[in-house]
């Protein structure tokens, strides 16, 4: 995490700088079917996060030897565009996003039914075109509306959302300005219909306390982006 | 890209309905699909443009750095131009290294765009030879179903039209719109059952020959040319399709200016 | 690293020994290998440690260069994490470009030991806005026997805790210690048989599922998290690996402490 | 292009910097067999343009995934030898030379009989030891006169040469000062016996008049250069 | 070699900077196996050198180009860890040690009985954990004390060892100070039992009286240095 | 550099004829082939020579660039020496990344002309810690037909005997010959049939066994060594081969003073 707390982001009512209070989202639009060439695909905004996941199979898997004999894998390359960031990002490897593309693949792989497609590959592509924070959440999140866009069979969508802490509160969904400033960032990917986890991150500094409301915001927000998610794949926009 | 297996059937059906003076998605010879425009749509980049051609999806999204001039033109800018096809636009497009085709689309687009001269480097200098404006046009495709040639220099010179300055971020000033004086346009054509069509969608790529590539300025003057692929075309072929070229880019041209 | 083939079998054992309550080597399921540590053994490096828990063994080295701080914090030097894990470590470890896995454990351990705020970058600082500190902490595997993480996590804290800032090489002063105000621990859990295991060995790794891992401060704060591996886990059992971090975390510190 | 005409480079008589009129070509030789331990070869000096092809094949191909099952594919590598240019040339990849060896590859596949080599690959180094401008096209027909050596059937060789412009005059075959200050430069690839094209790149600023003028004299000079061609092939030094 | 003895390294009875005497040997100790995960493996200490070597194998060979058919191949690595030198060296690919493990390698692939095991690989990972000079010569050293610990059948075991001249004289195995200010260095891998040779280098400036001085030197060395890996191995240390 | 499938069938050709006392080519065991050089062949390089021994034929060029010194040898410029090997060269040789033949072989001749001192590093420098020039050998392959390293060592200092610094063009001072005091020559023998030959060409290496490069100067002394390859040999062995070197070193040697 960037600071620790000198600069003054909850006001005396408990609003944050954008008006939200500590448990709030921010605003999150969702749209399928936003790549048509591909076999599933979605777009998702979430305050200025904007990112496009494409699906591509259960297609044949080269190289041979990433193939495996009693189930697909799945193959997920999280990006951001070079405009994506104030300050223009170099396109090409980064360590950054391949550790975020392993963890998104990890927890996506927990819910898909690999079993069914023995030998194959599924290509997940998470392009960001605008990063505000939180797009790790943004991206896995999305990426479930896409496989169920593309009609791949899951025990269950993954809901992705992180919790954190600005002056020493604990607070939902931080923004660009608070995850500057902020003391600690909890992103979670929760299968909603069970509550369990598929996805933990967390760097910072949380009491076991503030740990636990953290843990808490991330529960109840996953509820709400679930029926945000859903809707979306009944045909309406988010 | 990986080299796909063409279908020979593909390229059967293809050249029977060239021998009908019909395409595959219902196109005459000349004819192009719809285009959509929408610029300001990337909240991070200084200008920005979304272009539509049928399925195909295109970004363009222009950023500024601050570069010192080169010594032997310390009044000058510059501008960089770069094209990235990553796999989510297409299942024959591949992560790892840019692949000939991308280095090459990236390249064409670029040669048209800067010599067009439509970006004035020397308006780009902040201190002679200490500080300069570098533009730095970065060109993202979504949806690939075929001639990302002409969306990519379509969105690329609507993103730079949209652009501005961020002279304040960058405490050098008041921001100001980017000046862009020209308007060139690219126009591509591809050999398919023998003859050639223009704007080819994904199948009539896969299963075409050759494409030759045009990029036309205001007067009609010349500012790049390429042709790629296997394929030979004659002196008439090439008056034919430099002709249609002619008409077509003042059209797009028109769209452009009535965003 | 190469994808193993797993062998059915052995996930197979582990399930029926989980059943019993038992692990493959003995131990019990939040039982600990024996941990030893040793620093100041790398002559070439300013702090450095050895660790070895059961027949895992990593070095850890701490080495110093002068940077220029970044303009936006003139008063800070830096800390810089990073992990090898090359072939001599174990079959499996190959040469080559760092794989997913390492890059995994790289900036894991970096998490816990930076985010714990051990080090206190502004202390690092030399001259304001000319030259400060960069920390560097290399983490080095020589036998792979399983929980790479803890292993290194651990070393790294050592080797930063017996590191000395080598001035006087440098002209810019008296060699002194590098101060290190906390002492984070990480505790790594792996499903294996379907419930989770500390400290897991090779073999329970190789046919185990996923893996927690837990960074702790002194005061039991909570620094980093991560899950890896394809797996599902609920609150209850995380909320029992919590427990267990807090009472093992603390144990590894007092041998630390100890030395 | 480098520059825009404000050096004089043609005088009162048309004349150019080195004495050519706007029509004529620099100096060319031509030699065969020049790498002996390869299936064919040649040095063509153009100016002070050094090229060496050697060209190895028909051969097995590998790796297997670039095998075509019903012809051969050629394998085309460009590149400039680091002592080729005024400041040395740092060796490896750079995106120039990927292009030029891309398009060169299109522009040969056109003429070769690859039907005749399924599964097989042909392998054509063009090396710039001194480069003058224009390489490209210096290349590209040295590269025939290469396969024409190693007994390659071709359905027509390529004679590739560039026209442009300098201070508003259209000249053919431009040399290492009219080429950086220079307004256009149109390289083409022409099969001289049918006047059809295989090759063809452009940038700069041409009218349409003046395009006319510098296809034209390319048509032509691909004429004089395919004499030479043809007489090193039976033995003669061009 | 770095300077041109103009600094004065050795008295006036001919004593060195660290009081050894121009044939002598730093302080060896030999370990191993250190890396119990590896099927052999190797520890040793020479001067402040330290260097562990782990050997895996005979494995099977992929990838598959690099299998042979009639015999096994070496992949021998050698490494500086970032913390083996003074200004700590960047990880990754560097050109002086890709030659030295070649060189390795060669030396090796001459005693190891290939034969043996066709199609398979032997690995060999030489790691330097501290450098003082000569580490290319404690890592073969090593690597055949690994490969013995790992039960790999040799016809002899190599010995390795580098003499050098220091303000004109010429002395035995050079230590860091001597290197940096040395005039000469050669480095040879030597058969103990027949005193044949299968690794010799050399770089900097002998005379041939010099030299033959120098290569004596290495040898009785070798013998010296034998007779410790043949205790390391028989269990005691060295 | 692939690894060919060494044919059987050569190397017992080659033992056949070793134990004649013939060689594949008609040559005695120490005959070299003919060597021609020629210098200022290239137009572009501040030095050049094309050397062809047999089959092969090599080009050295020399260029120079000017660098800031290192601060411990403020007084001194630097030489730098680069062997590529492309698939020009012959049909083993392929692209990518250099192989660990390439790499061994720039570093063998570099090794023979640096070690030599033929280069006074002092006399680079332009302005004591502030400039100095650089030397650049590039070595380039145009055929291979055996003992690159002999041809790329010959090429490499002829070149350099060649070359002129070009100070008018970097605008410090007149043009001058670079100096070179000494003529460093490499001699390399490869073991074909069990026996030691010099010079060996293309199909010699292929059916052969180990290789012993030495570079001897005008004085006898020893500048660099290398035994490359799987082999062993006998002090013996090495002694005669070091007495052929001195001999044939000063035949080179003469052929290039005779230019």
């Amino acid at each position: 995490m960037g600071g620790y707390g000198d600069v003054q982001m909850i006001d005396e009512n408990g609003k944050r700088v954008d008006g939200r209070g500590p448990g709030d989202l921010r605003d999150i639009t969702i749209e399928t079917d936003v790549v048509p060439v591909a076999d599933g695909s979605c777009r998702m905004t979430w305050g200025t996060n904007e990112v496009i996941v494409a699906v591509y199979g259960p297609m044949e898997c080269h190289p041979r030897k990433l193939q495996r004999q009693d189930r697909a894998v799945l193959d997920v390359a999280y990006n951001m565009a070079p405009f994506s960031t104030t300050d223009r990002m170099r396109p090409g490897f980064n360590r950054r996003s391949r550790e975020i593309s392993k963890v998104t693949k990890d927890a996506l792989e927990s819910v898909v039914l690999l079993e069914l497609y023995p030998r194959s590959k599924i290509r997940i592509s998470i392009e960001v075109l605008s990063a505000e924070a939180g797009t790790r959440c943004v991206g896995l999140t999305a990426a479930s509306v896409a496989l169920a866009d593309a009609g791949v069979p899951m025990t269950d969508m993954v809901v992705s959302v992180a919790s954190g802490k600005i002056n020493d509160v604990v607070v939902c969904d931080l923004n660009k300005e608070e995850d500057n400033y902020g003391e600690a960032d909890l992103p979670m990917g929760i299968l909603p219909n069970s509550g369990q986890l598929v996805f933990l991150q967390m760097d910072g500094d949380l009491s076991q306390e503030e740990f636990n409301q953290a843990w808490q915001y991330n529960m109840d927000a996953a509820q709400m982006i679930h029926n945000f998610m859903v809707d979306s794949l009944k045909g309406g926009e988010a | 890209m990986a080299i796909p297996l063409v279908p020979k059937l593909l390229r059967a059906h293809l050249a029977e309905l060239a021998e009908n003076d019909a395409r595959i998605d219902g196109r005459q010879q000349w004819e192009g699909r719809d285009v959509e425009i929408e610029t300001s749509v990337l909240p991070r980049a200084e200008g920005s443009a979304r272009v539509r051609m049928g399925d195909t999806i295109v970004f363009a999204g222009v950023k500024f750095q601050i570069m010192k001039p080169y010594s032997d033109r310390p009044n000058q800018g510059g501008l960089m131009c770069s094209a990235e096809i990553r796999p989510v636009a297409g299942r024959n497009w591949e992560s790892g290294p840019p692949s000939p085709e991308s280095i090459e689309l990236g390249r064409v687009v670029d040669r048209g765009i800067r010599e067009s001269g439509c970006i004035d480097v020397d308006a780009l200098c902040i201190i002679p030879g200490e500080k300069a404006w570098q533009v730095i046009l970065d060109l993202f495709a979504i949806s690939d179903d075929g001639n990302l040639f002409d969306a990519f220099a379509l969105a690329g010179i609507a993103a730079l039209r949209n652009a501005v300055v961020p002279a304040e971020r960058f405490e050098v000033g008041e921001d100001y719109s980017l000046g862009v004086s020209k308007t060139p346009i690219m126009c591509s054509y591809h050999k398919v059952g023998d003859r050639f069509v223009y704007d080819a969608c994904g199948r009539e790529e896969l299963g075409g020959d050759e494409r030759i590539h045009i990029t036309l300025g205001d007067d009609d003057h010349v500012h790049s040319l390429q042709k790629g692929l296997k394929g030979i075309f004659s002196t008439e072929e090439f008056t034919e399709i430099m002709g249609r070229a002619q008409e077509r880019s003042k059209e797009i041209r028109d769209i452009l200016d009535s965003l």
